[in-house]
């Protein structure tokens, strides 16, 4: 496959690491009531889905960016590729 | 009608003209007391068993596709119980008896094999977990032997220990595991379920659950609604596809594994290689084509095909152990769709809603598993309560922090 | 002053050559390295202190081949600054003080092995090697790529038969068999 | 010797004759031939033998999709099985023998196996041999093994290199027939960056075995002249013998060149074969068609061939199959070849047509009727015709052409989702479906069958990939007869007649599937092993298609559409792997001392790539076991170095450091002060531990992180991950160091004396205290890091210097320590100090392991978030009975303590249900003089003092030993504080 990156242009999947759903960017909060229950589902359940996944890949061979690929499961189209650190903010993370 | 070679014999003086389908074609009846989703090896097994061993009745499977069409049809044929946690080692070597008198019990030849495997030993660590397996495959009545380097030498003499990048420092054998004909597992179980009365049918997508308060009540299918007692589901890859219908939301994540086989050769491997440093795996079939395998691709798929890098990644592995056989041709790839589960071990359980039952995130150690898990799903239909062999695949293991994870890595399903 | 005598990363005393037909690829030990990250809202105050040092700001995949520093962008507001050996083993510290707290600074003298490749065949021996698009790069681009499993940079040099490959300096002599082997199958 | 069958032209050159041999026997052929050509030249038909049943077989192609004519190529380490005489290039001292038989090819004893064809029809081993049970893998079984496979490996080691190369273009062209050749001439003249390759080692493709023309020039002549043009072209890459074998995601190919496939022996430093990787922005596919046979009885004996193959065998290499030929078709193309033979002078008995309105000839009989059994046992010599009037006339002939249509070559259309679409008009598949990105179909591959149709497609298809605009330029003339065919499958009635001819499945095979149930295409296949042969059914899939679409009552498309999975043809298993085999499977990192350790005659031993020192052999020490035990008793009785630079190394910089460190680890490190070290443990958000170090902080906002040497890019991705996606605005900068840095453990009583020799600063104990770390120099000047930590439970330090100083620094280190007898030690005694100490490493972090685990459950900071912390509360993590890190020693002191050996009660069931826990380290403990065993036991930290028993069954050791305190040598420490 070839991802698309934000700043350096296409590259082979191959000098990246996939690590998994983009949604563990939205780590819950630790003092929450919740929290055992909410880091359970954070780090053990996944939509899963046969279409298009919100997935992070580490460009472990490039320029050690994290990003936050758009790509659909069962065709392996990719629309759209984004800076992690961008996409984490853009949720309202910070320190 | 039951096969024999008397059978075969007597057919072929008259024409073979009294050959019968090997299962039938039924119109799905308005409701069934049980209802398998997934006509694939743990759906038509479960099937089997259900109807054999638990005196069910009034069982259909729905496939939405052809049976066997899913990964019993496309993985590597590989059966063994050489596993280190009490949550699956008896579990598997279960399995692996049940493998034993299957061909018997469902009068079909799956052509099961016990030719052995062996996994490859590199470094010191890997002896000493090595050795830790081992024993616990002894202590839980499976078979185990540690192998000299020599030894090894003996039975694949062409194995690279000259010029090794990682040395083999010897290896774990289990004499009992081999392979199967893969094919004929779906087979053998569909055409025994289907002469105990369960109805076979094809080409019957659910399309949704009719749940009412907590309850399932049936299935919506693509040839009409099949009410139902109870509804099992085992469609491994489409696990996560198909829960969603009841709003569940599972610890699994659907990957691609290819799996490779080479043109037809004079046999040169008896049993099944694994080589741990690399990422390969290999046996041959009694057609002659060496069958092998690596690693997943890594990112989620559904799609049934891979790509470049892990076909070059297992062939590298190939050629580091058998630099012989890199003059033997690869004749075809292709991929299937693993449920990944969070700690590599699967899940054989209720859910939340009544009458709705799971099977699945057998990662790739899905085939080996096949009598078990049908053995297993079966026990826990008809009795509602987990068979003993699988009482630690629970859906609650991850919330509860009671992990089954042979690898040690974690909730991370591709490293599975 | 100290007595301690400095190795080549293939282990010698002097740097190594090899000649091919239309290839010569030889080991460069003159170059002293540290990496420059620009700090959290410092981005700007550290592209200026760059400016000044390099004339430019190296841009992503590309680099600034100045003198006697030079430099490439490794990464988001990180870069990868070069100077001979010879007038700069302490370059680490000499960019300190430059960038003050508007960088992090770390020395990366020891970390690499750098290889020129040149002649005729480069290209193709490029082709033979990793999947950098080598035809179409031009004097000053940058890629990070992979050369037998090797985190690497390869750099197009000015003159038009000459890459820079940085490689990993502990697995000099993986990637020196690499270049070696790929060169004699283009010989 | 005569080649009977040579005919005059072609385009092999008769100045150039090669000698080979074939089963032993002698021949000539001429440069430009392959083997089967020039095999049939010499009148050799026979050239191998079917799967199952041990017919006798000869070639049915002239590519390569070949089934038949199969041949183990070459002799010793470079025999090759199963390799098609149709496309191997025929070069001088070629060795070739037939495969699959038992004794010679003319007598094969496995031919037996077709008098009892009636028993073995398909699927009947599924119904048999279960009885008794032990005899499948004792008798069944190893006689059906016996007779597995084709061709045979020579099990040596393979002598050849490959190569792997990547390239980059706009389009590439697949196949160089008309249609590619008029594809690369159109995107070629516009600029584009284009690829061209082909699998032939000629480009032309069909215009290679046609006679008729394009423009003024024979077709053969304008395909060089474009070629020629081509060459000149500096934007166009020519790839002759290349094979493209898969269209794969986003525009990557795979193709296969065939450097030296065409020598004897590849020369010196060149590889064999080479892998591209190619990234492609569009691709044209012009792949041509494969002609189908026709499915009648008997329709497998040497001399029946495709009409296509006899075609190209008389116009390309100039052999006619036989001297008395026929051709059986359903369409005008059969009557073609009998035209080109005819007008080559060969004697054409008829052309049998199963249309009534067939096109009449002056040259030749036509025939309206079938072809309806054959004869002849090594090779055709009559074939029964019956005409329309229902009268067999018996043909005397040695060769019969089968013409059933042609299949575009659709294979590599379906490698992603395509899905082939039903073409009445020509009764066979054409492209459908979503095709790999940007690709686009031409030529006959599009089911575009006349030659200017090809010219006019490969144009149309290069300008649209690239977008070129303006009017088609004016193309040559060329031949445009349209397809003219009535499409039939087979003979009324037949029953053993071929469809699959290397795997023996037939038209009664079918059937019986069909009979049995076995009728979507997925079950066919796999029932009746139809089309899973090494053409992967490119000659067999459409007529069991289309007899299973009669049985059933439907149209071919409601059956079903074949899939093509990759390779296009099978690829080496040596080219895909490229140069990674043995010592350069995987690289190898070394260390600055390297070469230092090399000439102490150091043992290495791989760790995460990197060649460490396992130990220091000495003068007249036999067993390693000296070795190490003389390393630990010098280190812990006066000094010892150790080579330490493989562990990883993480410079963290910037304001929030701190605050970073504090979320990684699990315990505090926002209060370390600045000059000190603090060990740490890094759990997974599962709250598994993920690995463990030291981190020093060199200044308030940088520390220096260290890491197991196996885990160093793991935890480095990890922190990016942290940093980037959850922290995204904390101020850290992260860079690995690892390699930047040389550094050696220097450990024992006199290290400090040792080091003050070489540090210019006081490292005395109140100066440096444990766990002290700054940045310091050495022998007066070089810059250095010195660390006060230690692995050994010793007096020790780690210093560290620029990894170009590193041997320097080992040899002054081995200088100033000679008074003290310095002593280097290996990872081996490293191990057993550790151990001695209780120090956990891999074996311990095991991947399952938490901080409860290790004993460090009160590490875990309850004040602080950090990765991991809630997770590690749930209740299965914290169970009573949770296993603990403990010590073991032997009762009786000469006793072994396997790694990996289990613990049991000691009075008690010694099985799995009763499993109280399991060694993760041990060794021989040099100080205490037994062995000893770090192990995790259930609820550990109480039952210290316990006796229980140590069992390992696999390596039959079953011992007493009791539990006791990880801690073996100095527990309070004292040691690594003086």
């Amino acid at each position: 496959m070839i991802i698309d990156h934000p700043l350096l242009g296409p590259r082979d999947s191959s000098e990246f690491t996939y690590l998994g759903d983009a949604k563990l960017i939205e780590r819950p909060d630790p003092d929450a009531e919740t929290a055992t229950r909410d880091f359970y589902e954070y780090a053990y359940l996944r939509d899963n889905p046969a279409g298009w996944h919100e997935e992070l890949w580490f460009h472990e061979a490039g320029d050690r960016s994290w990003l936050v690929v758009t790509r659909n499961t069962l065709t392996h189209e990719i629309s759209k590729v984004e800076m992690a650190r961008d996409v984490a903010r853009g949720k309202g993370r910070s320190k | 009608m039951r096969y024999s070679g008397f059978q075969v014999i007597k057919q072929a003086l008259s024409g073979h003209k009294g050959w019968t389908p090997a299962w039938r074609d039924p119109e799905p009846q308005p409701h069934y007391d049980i209802i398998i989703i997934g006509g694939g090896g743990h759906g038509l097994a479960t099937a089997y068993y259900l109807a054999k061993e638990f005196g069910g009745k009034r069982i259909a499977v729905l496939e939405k596709g052809w049976i066997g069409g899913g990964n019993v049809g496309r993985n590597t044929t590989i059966i063994r119980s050489n596993y280190l946690l009490d949550g699956n080692e008896p579990f598997y070597e279960f399995s692996l008896k049940l493998w034993e008198g299957l061909e018997q019990d469902f009068n079909y030849n799956a052509m099961i094999s016990q030719r052995g495997i062996l996994n490859l030993i590199h470094t010191d660590a890997q002896r000493d977990a090595f050795i830790r397996r081992g024993n616990a495959m002894l202590l839980n009545g499976a078979d185990a032997e540690m192998l000299t380097t020599a030894q090894i030498k003996k039975r694949y003499p062409y194995l690279n220990t000259e010029d090794a990048r990682f040395p083999i420092k010897g290896g774990l054998a289990q004499h009992r595991g081999g392979t199967v004909r893969h094919d004929a597992v779906a087979w053998g179980y569909a055409r025994g379920a289907d002469s105990r009365g369960v109805d076979i049918i094809q080409n019957c997508e659910v399309t949704g659950f009719k749940i009412e308060n907590g309850t399932v009540l049936g299935v919506e299918t693509s040839r009409g609604f099949i009410g139902a007692g109870k509804v099992g589901c085992a469609v491994a890859g489409s696990s996560s596809r198909l829960m969603s219908k009841a709003n569940m939301r599972l610890p699994m994540e659907s990957h691609v594994l290819q799996a490779f086989v080479s043109e037809g050769l004079k046999p040169v491997m008896a049993g099944v290689v694994t080589f741990g440093a690399g990422h390969f795996y290999c046996s041959q079939s009694d057609k002659g084509g060496l069958v092998f395998g690596g690693d997943l691709d890594g990112y989620n798929s559904y799609a049934q095909r891979g790509n470049l890098p892990v076909l070059e990644d297992v062939c590298e592995g190939g050629m580091a152990i058998f630099p012989a056989f890199g003059r033997a041709r690869l004749l075809r790839m292709w991929g299937g769709v693993m449920d990944m589960s969070m700690d590599g071990s699967p899940i054989i359980d209720k859910t939340h809603i009544d009458g709705l039952y799971f099977n699945g995130g057998w990662c790739y150690g899905g085939f080996k598993a096949t009598p078990a898990s049908g053995f297993c799903f079966a026990h826990l239909l008809a009795k509602d309560a987990p068979h003993p062999f699988a009482t630690d695949y629970r859906f609650d293991r991850f919330e509860k922090g009671r992990m089954i994870d042979e690898k040690g890595v974690g909730n991370q399903p591709n490293l599975h | 002053m100290h007595d301690l005598q400095t190795i080549t990363a293939l282990g010698g005393a002097t740097p190594r050559v090899d000649v091919f037909n239309h290839i010569t690829i030889t080991e460069n030990d003159g170059v002293a390295l540290a990496s420059v990250a620009a700090r959290l809202g410092r981005e700007a105050a550290c592209r200026k202190v760059l400016k000044k040092l390099l004339g430019a700001v190296p841009e992503t995949g590309r680099a600034v081949l100045h003198d006697p520093e030079a430099g490439f962008c490794m990464g988001p507001d990180q870069w990868m600054l070069g100077a001979p050996r010879v007038s700069h083993e302490l370059i680490a510290d000499q960019l300190k003080t430059l960038f003050g707290d508007n960088a992090s600074v770390t020395e990366q003298s020891g970390a690499w092995v750098c290889f020129d490749i040149t002649g005729a065949a480069m290209r193709d021996m490029c082709e033979r090697l990793c999947a950098v698009p080598i035809r179409q790069m031009v004097a000053g681009d940058v890629r990070r790529t992979v050369i037998h499993q090797l985190g690497c940079f390869v750099i197009r040099r000015t003159a038009d038969d000459h890459v820079r490959i940085f490689g990993p300096r502990a697995s000099a002599a993986t990637l020196h068999h690499a270049l070696m082997t790929a060169a004699a199958s283009i010989a | 010797m005569t080649q009977k069958n040579r005919l005059d032209g072609g385009q092999i050159d008769t100045a150039i004759p090669m000698n080979f041999k074939f089963d032993g026997k002698s021949y000539i052929g001429y440069q430009g031939d392959t083997l089967a050509s020039a095999l049939l030249a010499n009148g050799v038909r026979l050239m191998g033998r079917s799967f199952k049943y041990h017919r006798p077989r000869g070639v049915l192609s002239a590519g390569s999709e070949e089934p038949n004519a199969l041949v183990q190529l070459r002799s010793g380490a470079r025999q090759e099985p199963n390799t098609r005489a149709t496309t191997t290039e025929l070069f001088d001292g070629l060795v070739a023998k037939s495969q699959n038989r038992l004794g010679s090819l003319r007598f094969d004893a496995m031919a037996i196996n077709d008098r009892f064809s009636n028993f073995l029809t398909a699927g009947f081993y599924y119904k048999t041999f279960m009885w008794p049970k032990a005899f499948w893998e004792k008798v069944y079984e190893p006689i059906i093994r016996k007779a597995a496979g084709l061709g045979s490996l020579s099990l040596l080691d393979d002598p050849d290199v490959y190569d792997k190369g990547f390239l980059h273009c706009d389009l590439l062209v697949i196949g160089a027939g008309p249609a590619g050749l008029m594809a690369a001439l159109t995107a070629g003249r516009s600029g584009a960056n284009v690829i061209l390759a082909d699998e032939d080692f000629t480009f032309g493709g069909r215009l290679n075995s046609e006679t008729f023309g394009i423009g003024d020039d024979a077709g053969a002549v304008w395909a060089a002249g474009a070629v020629a043009e081509l060459a000149s072209l500096p934007n166009v890459r020519l790839m002759v013998r290349t094979t493209v074998i898969g269209a794969f995601d986003h525009g990557i190919y795979g193709a296969v060149e065939r450097v030296s496939d065409h020598v004897a022996v590849p020369d010196a430093g060149k590889p064999r074969q080479i892998l591209w990787r190619i990234y492609t922005q569009r691709t044209v596919l012009a792949a041509g068609a494969i002609e189908r046979p026709i499915a009648f009885e008997n329709n497998d004996r040497p001399g029946i061939m495709l009409g296509s193959a006899i075609r190209t065998y008389a116009n390309r290499y100039g052999v006619a199959a036989d001297k008395r030929i026929a051709i059986f078709t359903n369409n005008d193309d059969g009557h073609r070849t009998a035209a080109d033979l005819h007008a080559k002078g060969v004697k054409i008995a008829a052309v049998v047509d199963v249309r009534a309105d067939a096109p009449r000839s002056m040259d030749f009989e036509v025939l309206h009727g079938q072809v309806v059994d054959t004869k002849g046992r090594l090779g055709l010599t009559f074939a029964d015709v019956k005409l329309a009037d229902g009268t067999i006339r018996t043909l005397d002939i040695g060769a019969l052409g089968m013409s059933g249509g042609w299949n575009p070559n659709v294979h590599m259309t379906c490698h992603q989702r395509g899905r082939p679409t039903w073409n009445a008009d020509l009764a066979a598949f054409v492209p459908g479906g979503t095709l790999p990105d940007g690709m686009i179909v031409a030529g006959a591959a599009n089911g575009d069958m006349s030659t200017a149709g090809a010219l006019r497609g490969g144009a149309q298809a290069a300008r649209a990939a690239l977008g070129l605009k303006g009017r088609l330029p004016k193309l040559p003339a060329a031949e445009d007869a349209p397809v003219n065919l009535t499409p039939f499958w087979y003979v009324e009635g037949c029953s053993r007649a071929w469809l699959d001819q290397q795997n023996d499945v037939t038209v009664k095979d079918v059937k019986l599937s069909h009979q049995e149930g076995f009728r979507s295409v997925e079950h066919l296949k796999r029932y009746t092993t139809l089309g899973m042969a090494t053409d992967q059914g490119k000659t067999s899939n459409m007529g069991g298609l289309a007899i299973m679409a009669e049985l059933a009552g439907k149209t071919i498309p409601q059956v079903g559409t074949t899939i093509f999975r990759p390779p296009y043809t099978p690829t080496a298993i040596g080219v895909l792997a490229g140069r990674h085999r043995g010592q350069d499977f995987h690289p190898k990192r070394l260390t600055p001392s390297h070469t230092w350790a090399a000439e102490q005659g150091a043992v290495f031993v791989e760790v995460g790539n990197w060649m460490r020192a396992q130990w220091f052999p000495k003068e007249g020490e036999s067993h390693w076991r000296e070795s190490v035990d003389r390393e630990v008793l010098a280190t812990r009785g006066s000094v010892g170095v150790c080579d330490v630079t493989t562990l990883g190394k993480i410079d963290v910089q910037g304001v929030d450091s701190a605050d970073f460190l504090n979320k990684i680890y699990c315990n505090g490190f926002a209060k370390l002060a600045v000059g000190k070290v603090r060990y740490g443990l890094m759990l997974r958000e599962d709250g598994i531990a993920l690995d463990d170090g030291t981190a020093g902080r060199l200044a308030e906002d940088h520390f220096v992180v260290t890491t197991t040497t196996a885990n160093a890019l793991p935890v480095y991705r990890h922190m990016e991950f942290v940093r980037q996606c959850l922290f995204p605005d904390m101020d850290v900068q992260l860079i690995s160091t690892t390699e930047a840095w040389a550094q050696y453990a220097v450990a024992g009583p006199n290290s400090r004396k040792l080091l003050e020799k070489i540090v210019d600063q006081d490292i005395s104990n109140d100066a440096f205290p444990f766990m002290a770390c700054a940045n310091i120099t050495i022998c007066g000047g070089l810059r250095a890091r010195l660390f006060r930590i230690s692995f050994s439970g010793e007096l020790a330090f780690e210093i560290a210097v620029p990894t170009a100083y590193g041997d320097a620094l080992m040899r002054k280190i081995m200088e100033a320590g000679a008074e003290f007898d310095v002593t280097p030690y290996g990872t081996e005694a490293l191990g057993v100090m550790r151990m001695e100490k209780g120090h956990a490493t891999g074996n311990e972090l095991n991947g399952t392991t938490s901080a409860l685990n290790l004993g460090m459950g009160r590490m875990v900071s309850t004040a602080k978030d950090s990765i991991g912390s809630v997770l590690s509360r749930r209740d299965g993590m914290n169970a009573a009975d949770a296993l603990m890190q403990v010590g073991i020693k032997p009762l009786d002191l000469g006793d072994p303590v396997p790694a990996g050996a289990h613990l049991m009660n000691a009075d008690g069931p010694v099985d799995a249900a009763h499993d109280q826990g399991y060694v993760t380290s041990a060794c021989y403990s040099p100080n205490l003089g037994h062995a000893i065993g770090l192990a995790f036991i259930k609820d550990g930290s109480n039952r210290i003092g316990e006796k229980m028993r140590l069992v390992s069954p696999l390596t039959g050791v079953d011992v007493a030993v009791e539990i006791v305190s990880a801690h073996f040598i100095d527990p309070k420490g004292e040691r690594l504080r003086a």
